[in-house]
């Protein structure tokens, strides 16, 4: 397919972080999403190594984007991706160990994000650096952003804290199930709706048009 | 040793892949519409599960002890292989089983649940046997959640859902509903 | 030309109905709640009646602010007072009340609103509510007394503010319930006080007695369907003797009417709207729900699992419909 | 004698509201003026006009021919002048062509006809116009027409009358026995079936024993009390109930070996064979809280609904709803100018207290309509997949199994107009059908 | 250090090697060929599924326009442009359709139609249809129950406040959902650029028509003899439009009740207010 | 654009691929493999501490049992590794154990899934962790809700399960010590 008309890079970078978000509107990368996030803490590190190695991974590819032969690209990118992955792993086993225990497996469960193999497919290995730079650090703050608001939120209610911070003093009685399986599901259930309801909110009773379509005789 | 019981009923209701794991979630999504795609994706599921517990035994006996830090990109690159050639051979022999379960292969190949799975087996050691019992547990807690969704979906269709919630909303209500009500199966076996 | 009456009307056959309407249904179960309400007032004074309350007040009015402003109002039908008096039977005693209306609030907003409404919704509001509790608080959840406190004291919790603990620590009124007895503590509780209820428990579950008595009126008064509970307690029976004969297990009787097994059976998987439509789906949700209920009780982590069991067979009634359609006449 | 009273399984047991009427004699209303006699009163293809305006014509004479096997005749139901022929109101709330006549008045309206000749049964029922008059007006020659290959072993006559407030054939049975039982005879003969039965619910139990002693010494007709439950009348509910046996989905009674009858369609080809008295009036039970003088009258097909109204005494002001037939499956009228036809087995006026109906309620499940469906769907999945538009669901649902009896809705809770929706749901896939090939 | 890298090294051109003839193999024995212009053409096309170009839906078209079958422009829903850029993609003329919409046939809104009893029920043209032809006197009218309106997903349908369907012919794809779903068959699609429309679908005449309906056609002929010789006819108490390029509107000067109209060339769905004016 | 592609130039590409990304992980690993080891090394250390009083150094008996030295070189008891099935899945716990007193000195959960707030007080909980301080092991450790001799622990209410498989996990693994025999030497 022919290369896609040049967007300014600004708006690749900016698209990420609300338009095209991968975790609220694509709805992609979503076991990462939910399963590290009980706390704010935890969402930030995911999404931080999620971003060295999207941003990582998609520098690589797009720099050597002439050169992978078509039928072979999934697995070449499974594998610059897996590479990256077991750096950070090891890297925050070395630095960061207590951070390492909290995340366990899903570290490596990075590799199988679909968020980053459907970057390098849809973007990286078509377009040239610049861009894919652009595109791969918008969505991985986007990215980032989204779980630190779930995770965020789930420690505020389930833990009476951020970044483990007490904020309601001892008294307060924390929601236990919003740092257990459920709260995952039903904060990201919860996030939706009030998207939802904001853009309601903000364009009251306007429906969308459709473009409509010109008689024509051409 | 844990006893293969446990293994699999823990990993079928109790800490069920999907929905106290967190894993898979996007296939979980994506083809709970439908019952029959639930079912044949849940089944394809349970096979290359079947296979990647065995590879992951194999490189964990074999390969990985040599080398500790390449084991994901050993995992994902031989479970991705031979679940290729796995899909070739059905391919030729039972065309049948292909269009059943084919076309879901290549799409979970590269998917949380497997590569979690591997994982977490290792993560555990456990042997062949018992990595076969948890493939298998997550594999059937897998479908079973996928069935189970797909049910409540058709059923949900026929409602009049509010707009602010419909769609993708919902499917995480729904999912978070499910979830605790697995709950209840928290500590069965456990204790014996 | 036209020289009908101005008021003549056309519609479908049938031009005649039997008259039950469904407020008319929710009704009779509501009733048939009252001398359960009377009896927690009994055994655990003027807590009941407040913790009730709130669940009431918390379902009621999340139900009419999150009504859809363009139909009818919907609390007439008397639904979500029911969903809230059953939430608030099935809650510990001593639970703080803004615990009770934040369950009645999850239980109608999570429970029913998302799902489009009375009827649509597929799992039971109140046990969703009470779920939701029991994972959120579950130490304000497990904390049970004993019966038998003057009327018009209150437990030190129930008034905690919202969102914050009370300034005591629960053990030093905690109780046992006799399934957690006899599960942790190998104590068996006697029969007789099972059914009278003297117990501790939820509020409304102590009784088994007047469960029992409350459940034949209703169902002789065709409110429910008869299938699904009395599969389930057959279930339990039946799982129970055998558990008991080969293992040594409780005794069926116990298993009975211990815990929350009566009150969900007559008023849980009563529920028409998340059980079954089908007789024969009926049949199998109870005797599934009966096996679970069994098996966890005695294999599992939580004694008090009626409720969980319960939604988890919710979450398998539409495949249960689906493949219970009954068979079509000459077909 | 003494045995278990036979019956279905599943229906329901609405109010029965007869004794207005079941007590009194049936008498004739008078004649009125004018009579409308749409040329479609039957299922088929509609009649062939034989008469053009200012034509003169006789009681009983035909002025609309068959129009193939599966349609019938019409006749004056009067003696008098043509004086149009065009779109007029029909019960079923369209206009269709419609012969008016405007009665002589000098007429003594004696039918002046001679029996006809029997070795062609067939044809002569046609000819007499005569169709089921249980309610779907099937023309009932056809049915004395065997098909290919088919046999007929039993013919059942239907006396359940198990609609609410009708009493019509419950007064013919008791009026005109011995016209039931000889058109029983007659249908046997012509079928050659072995035995004949009688159903007839228990409630009308002068009716059974009537038929009892009438056919006491004929060892092949039996008369069958059956369980009073609605819908028992419903053809495939009484060979239920009869024979023990089940129409198969999408088959018909003979293909089980069974034809059933109407008492009034019985009776009506006693009439005409003994006397040569073709279909021109029929009894219609007229009744219901507005009616002032509820009673049986003998009408002639053809008059307009608001001329028997008026002679029974309704009172306008509080009729509410007009309905043909039953309570439970009649149709409620929109133009009291429409005539009554060969298919209309009651008039029954609603005041208030019966339409004032509930507002619909989400269903909730409950599972009341499908423990009274006699046809075992399960109606509240199929309205919601009506609703929903699935087609293809509701067609392997069986959907188009149900009749319409309206037990569904009857005890539904919640108010839901589930026999609407399965009439919009057979319309959808009728639809979708003529769709499918093109 | 150089014993790790060695293993490394090892293990990876293994696996690799494995790996890359599994892929060679696959590459060699899994290749379907199929048009690849297929995808893209279905990517193009606006996905709506509507079935306007007369196929089953878009793909099917993506296929008739491979196999010559159809024209781009018969996609009623794509804008020009992109049409253009499907033709140019084919390499092919874009062609022309003349471009119809929905056009209903009925003019009894509310207080015109009289009403014969009240109609108790479904919301749903369709369910009252079936309930003694609905509750209009008029057995032939609109029910004003809205189907239509929900049936088109184009949004092009909205009711007036007489409570008739009114089309947005700028929206209008002419996908005929509406004359499908419509119990009374008032709708159909007609050339955008033909304004005369006949608004009643009764096929009464006389007082018989009008006793029903203040704008029923009565069937009395003025607008055939007004219009051009051919253009109108009168067949079952209706006028039919014969000859759509011919039509002026002379023909509905004489019209009693308004049942014949002639659409200002402005909104297309109104009729003209003062019809004179235009010719 | 379009180039020929050969199959033997896939295979060459996937497995170059492979082995530069091999190259680059034996890399990343050699640099930061001593301080994984000593990061372990350092937390087995700091548990082992905490789970034997007065303990400064230790040595490894074999693959989870470690014996722990005071100051001048004597045991101050063995460290045992054991782990089971809690409520909310495995759990992997430390404890300190005295062959001579036949007494569990010190425990430390290294890992578990018990249910914040209820479970985990196995954790956090002090009066229950307090009690594997000096608790007699014969004949087994048992859990009851009232503590009443020395061989018993008083289980957490509300999360007995979690209370009773600590319990449990102990009892087992110094059964399967008693098996092995090498407890007393
Ligand atoms: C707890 C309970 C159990 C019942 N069990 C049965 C039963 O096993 N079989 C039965 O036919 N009716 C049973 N009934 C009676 C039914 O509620 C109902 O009255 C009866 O099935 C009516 O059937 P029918 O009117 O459809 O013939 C039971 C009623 C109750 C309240
Ligand atoms: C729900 C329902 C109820 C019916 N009830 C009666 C009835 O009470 N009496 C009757 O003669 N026919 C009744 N019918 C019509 C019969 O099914 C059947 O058409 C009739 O007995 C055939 O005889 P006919 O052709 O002479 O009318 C009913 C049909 C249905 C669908
Ligand atoms: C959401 C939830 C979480 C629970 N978590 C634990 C837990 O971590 N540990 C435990 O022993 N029991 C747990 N339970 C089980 C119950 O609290 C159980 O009733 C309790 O173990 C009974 O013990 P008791 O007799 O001390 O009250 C949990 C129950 C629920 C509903
Ligand atoms: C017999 C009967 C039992 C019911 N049981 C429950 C119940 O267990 N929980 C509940 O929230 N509502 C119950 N309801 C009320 C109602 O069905 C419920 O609010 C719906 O689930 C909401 O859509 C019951 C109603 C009836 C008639
Ligand atoms: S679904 Fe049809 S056959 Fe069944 S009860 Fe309803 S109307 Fe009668
Ligand atoms: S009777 Fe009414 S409320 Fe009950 S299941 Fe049927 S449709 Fe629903
Ligand atoms: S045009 Fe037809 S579908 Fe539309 S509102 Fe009128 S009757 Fe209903
Ligand atoms: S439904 Fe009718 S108005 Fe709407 S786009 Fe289709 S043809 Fe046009
Ligand atoms: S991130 Fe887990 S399946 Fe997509």
């Amino acid at each position: 397919m022919s290369d896609e008309a040049p967007k300014p890079i600004g708006q690749e970078f900016i698209k990420g972080l609300w338009r095209e978000n991968p975790v609220f509107i694509a709805v992609l990368g979503l076991c990462p999403a939910l399963a590290v996030t009980n706390s704010l803490i935890n969402g930030l590190a995911m999404g931080l190594c999620t971003c060295f190695v999207l941003i990582g991974s998609s520098l690589l590819i797009s720099a050597l984007r002439k050169l992978i032969p078509k039928p072979v690209r999934i697995s070449m990118f499974i594998l610059v991706i897996a590479g990256f992955v077991t750096i950070v792993d090891l890297a925050l086993k070395a630095l960061f160990p207590a951070t390492h225990k909290d995340l366990g497996a899903f570290i490596a469960l990075i590799v199988v994000n679909c968020l980053i193999l459907g970057r390098q497919e849809a973007f990286s290995s078509k377009n040239r650096i610049l861009p894919s730079l652009a595109d791969a650090s918008g969505m991985a703050l986007g990215f980032t952003l989204a779980l630190a608001m779930i995770g965020g939120l789930r420690e505020i209610l389930g833990s009476g804290s951020l970044l483990g911070i007490n904020l309601f003093g001892d008294r307060f009685e924390p929601w236990v199930i919003m740092i257990m399986p459920p709260g995952g599901f039903f904060t990201l259930g919860g996030l939706l709706f009030l998207f939802a309801w904001i853009e309601k909110r903000r364009k009251p009773q306007v429906p969308e048009t459709p473009q409509p379509p010109q008689s024509m005789a051409v | 040793m844990e006893n293969l019981a446990y293994i699999f009923f823990s990993a079928l209701l109790i800490n069920n892949f999907t929905l106290s794991y967190f894993l898979g979630l996007c296939p979980f999504f994506g083809v709970s519409g439908r019952l029959d795609t639930a079912l044949r994706m849940g089944a394809a599921n349970i096979f290359v599960m079947t296979i990647t517990s065995i590879c992951a035994w194999a490189l964990n006996t074999w390969v990985l002890p040599h080398a500790p830090y390449l084991r994901l990109i050993c995992f994902i690159f031989v479970i991705a292989g031979t679940v290729q050639l796995t899909e070739m051979l059905i391919k030729k022999l039972s065309p049948v089983l292909f269009k059943a379960l084919g076309i879901f292969l290549p799409l979970i190949t590269t998917n949380c649940a497997i590569l979690g799975l591997a994982i977490f087996q290792t993560n555990r050691d456990y042997g062949f046997l018992e990595g076969l019992v948890f493939a298998l547990g997550a594999g059937g807690g897998l479908t079973l959640a996928l069935v189970i969704m797909a049910g409540i979906r058709r059923e949900n269709e026929l409602a009049s859902v509010p707009d602010l919630v419909k769609g993708t909303a919902m499917n995480f209500f729904i999912a978070g509903i499910l979830s605790l009500a697995f709950m209840g199966f928290a500590g069965l076996f456990a204790t014996t | 030309m036209n020289r009908n009456p101005p008021q003549l009307h056309i519609s479908t056959s049938p031009f005649v109905t039997e008259g039950s309407t469904t407020g008319n249904l929710m009704r009779q179960v509501i009733y048939a709640l009252i001398p359960v309400l009377i009896a927690a007032l009994w055994f655990f004074g003027i807590t009941a009646l407040l913790v009730v309350g709130a669940a009431c007040l918390g379902a009621m009015g999340t139900e009419w602010l999150l009504r859809d402003k363009q139909t009818p109002n919907t609390l007439p039908d008397g639904s979500a007072l029911l969903t809230g008096l059953l939430l608030g039977l099935t809650l510990p005693p001593a639970i703080p009340l803004w615990m009770a209306a934040l369950g009645g609030f999850i239980a109608i907003a999570l429970g029913k609103v998302i799902w489009g409404g009375l009827g649509s919704n597929l799992f039971n509001p109140a046990l969703l509510g009470r779920a939701f509790l029991q994972a959120a608080f579950p130490e304000a959840m497990t904390t049970w007394v004993a019966p038998g406190k003057s009327f018009f004291s209150l437990y030190p919790t129930t008034l905690a503010p919202p969102l914050f603990k009370a300034d005591v620590t629960v053990d030093s009124f905690s109780s046992a319930t006799p399934l957690g007895m006899i599960k942790f503590d190998e104590q068996l509780t006697a029969l007789d006080h099972l059914l009278i209820g003297n117990i501790g428990g939820s509020l409304g579950e102590t009784s088994a007695g007047l469960l029992v008595i409350c459940g034949l009126v209703l169902a002789f008064r065709k409110v429910f369907d008869w299938r699904a509970p009395l599969a389930t307690l057959l279930s339990v029976v039946a799982c129970s003797f055998l558990l008991s004969w080969i293992f040594g297990t409780p005794e069926p009787g116990f298993m009975l009417l211990s815990g929350g097994l009566l009150f969900g059976a007559v008023f849980m998987v009563t529920d028409p709207v998340t059980t079954p439509i089908t007789p024969k789906g009926q049949w199998i949700f109870g005797l599934g729900l009966g096996f679970l209920i069994v098996v966890i009780r005695i294999y599992g982590g939580l004694p008090e699992c009626v409720m969980f069991t319960i939604l988890f067979m919710n979450a398998l009634t539409p495949l249960i419909n689906r493949h219970t359609q009954p068979r079509p006449f000459g077909g | 004698m003494m045995q278990a009273v036979a019956g279905f399984r599943h229906g329901v047991h609405p109010r029965e509201h007869k004794t207005a009427t079941n007590g009194i004699a049936v008498e004739r209303m008078p004649f009125v003026d004018t009579y409308t006699i749409p040329l479609s009163q039957h299922i088929g293809a509609p009649s062939l006009c034989l008469v053009q305006p200012g034509q003169l014509v006789v009681r009983g004479q035909m002025i609309a021919a068959p129009n193939g096997f599966i349609s019938t005749a019409q006749h004056a139901p009067v003696t008098g002048e043509v004086t149009a022929v065009e779109r007029r109101p029909h019960p079923t709330g369209d206009m269709v062509e419609t012969v008016v006549i405007e009665t002589d008045p000098y007429d003594d309206q004696h039918i002046r006809a001679v029996p006809p000749n029997t070795t062609d049964l067939v044809q002569a029922v046609q000819n007499a116009g005569i169709v089921g008059l249980g309610g779907a007006a099937f023309p009932s020659h056809v049915k004395l027409t065997l098909p290919e290959g088919k046999h007929a072993e039993f013919v059942i006559i239907n006396g359940c009358e198990c609609e609410p407030y009708l009493t019509c054939d419950h007064r013919l049975m008791l009026e005109q026995a011995e016209d039931v039982v000889d058109g029983l005879r007659l249908i046997m003969n012509q079928l050659g079936a072995e035995q004949g039965y009688i159903g007839i619910e228990e409630n009308k139990g002068d009716a059974v024993d009537m038929m009892i002693d009438l056919t006491l010494y004929m060892e092949d007709i039996h008369i069958v009390p059956l369980k009073v439950k609605y819908p028992q009348g419903a053809e495939k509910m009484l060979i239920d109930a009869v024979l023990k046996r089940e129409v198969p989905v999408g088959k018909l009674p003979i293909d089980i070996e069974v034809v059933s009858y109407n008492v009034g369609s019985t009776a009506a080809m006693a009439q005409l064979v003994k006397n040569g008295i073709p279909l021109v009036e029929r009894i219609v039970t007229v009744t219901g809280p507005a009616v002032g003088k509820p009673r049986n009258l003998i009408v002639p097909v053809g008059t307009p609904i608001r001329e028997v109204l008026d002679y029974c005494d309704t009172d306008y002001g509080s009729m509410q709803q007009l309905v043909l037939g039953g309570p439970m499956m009649g149709q409620a009228q929109k133009d009291l100018d429409a005539p009554v036809i060969k298919g209309t087995s009651g008039l029954l006026a609603l005041d208030e207290c019966t339409v004032a109906r509930c507002a619909e309620l989400p269903c909730i499940r409950c599972g009341r309509c499908l423990e009274a469906c006699p046809m075992f769907l399960n109606p509240s999945r199929l309205a919601q997949m009506v609703r929903a538009g699935w087609v293809e669901e509701l067609t392997g649902a069986h959907q188009t199994n149900c009749f319409e009896c309206g037990a569904c809705s009857y005890v539904c809770p919640s108010h839901i107009p589930l026999v609407q929706l399965m009439r919009l749901g057979k319309a959808m896939i009728r639809e979708e059908q003529k769709k499918r090939p093109a | 250090m150089a014993a790790t890298v060695t293993t490394a090294i090892l293990i990876m051109t293994g696996i690799g090697l494995i790996f890359g003839v599994v892929l060679a193999v696959a590459w060699r024995f899994l290749r379907v060929e199929e048009d690849p212009r297929l995808d893209q053409l279905e990517e193009m096309l606006p996905g709506t599924n509507c079935g306007a170009c007369g196929t089953p839906g878009c793909r099917a078209f993506a296929q008739a326009l491979l196999n010559g079958e159809a024209v781009p422009a018969s996609c009623t829903v794509s804008s020009p442009a992109e049409i253009k850029r499907i033709a140019e993609r084919l390499g092919v003329d874009a062609g022309s359709v003349e471009r119809r919409v929905a056009r209903l046939h009925c003019g009894g809104g509310k207080g015109l139609a009289v009403d014969a009893a009240q109609y108790l029920g479904l919301s749903s043209c369709r369910a009252a249809a079936l309930v003694n032809g609905g509750g209009r006197a008029c057995n032939w009218g609109c029910l004003g129950l809205a189907d239509c309106e929900e049936a088109c997903t184009f949004d092009a349908i909205s009711m007036n406040r007489l409570n008739l369907p009114e089309v947005d012919p700028d929206r209008c794809t002419a996908c005929n959902d509406c004359v499908e779903i419509c119990p009374k068959d008032l709708f159909t699609l007609e050339p955008v650029g033909q304004p005369l429309v006949v608004a009643c679908n009764s096929p009464l005449t006389g007082p018989d028509a009008r006793s029903g309906c203040a704008v029923a056609c009565d069937a009395c002929g003025r607008c055939v003899s007004d219009a051009p010789e051919g253009v109108l006819a009168m067949k079952d108490g209706l006028p039919v439009v014969l000859d759509p390029e011919r039509t002026t509107a002379d023909a509905i000067w004489r019209c009693p009740t308004g049942a014949i109209q002639w659409l200002s060339p402005q909104t297309r769905s109104q009729p003209e207010k003062e019809p004179a004016e235009v010719s | 654009m379009k180039r020929q592609i050969t199959q033997s130039q896939l295979v060459l590409s996937v497995t170059i691929t492979a082995l530069v990304a091999g190259f680059c992980l034996s890399g990343v690993y050699t640099l930061t493999a001593p301080r994984i080891a000593a990061n372990q090394a350092e937390a087995t250390r700091k548990a082992i501490f905490r789970v034997l009083p007065d303990t400064t150094d230790y040595e490894t008996v074999e693959e989870g049992i470690y014996r722990g030295l005071n100051a001048s070189g004597e045991s101050t008891g063995l460290a045992l590794a054991a782990s089971g099935s809690g409520y909310g899945g495995p759990m992997e716990i430390l404890f300190g154990y005295n062959p001579e007193t036949r007494r569990v000195v010190g425990l430390e959960i290294l890992s578990s899934l018990e249910t914040p707030g209820l479970g985990d007080k196995i954790e956090t909980d002090p009066a229950f962790t307090a009690s594997f301080k000096d608790l007699l092991v014969d004949p087994i450790i048992e859990c009851k809700a009232e503590r009443r001799a020395d061989n018993q622990v008083d289980s957490i209410s509300g999360a007995t399960i979690s209370s009773k498989a600590v319990v449990r996990i102990i009892n087992e693994r110094l059964a399967e010590l008693n098996d092995t025999g090498n407890v007393n030497e």
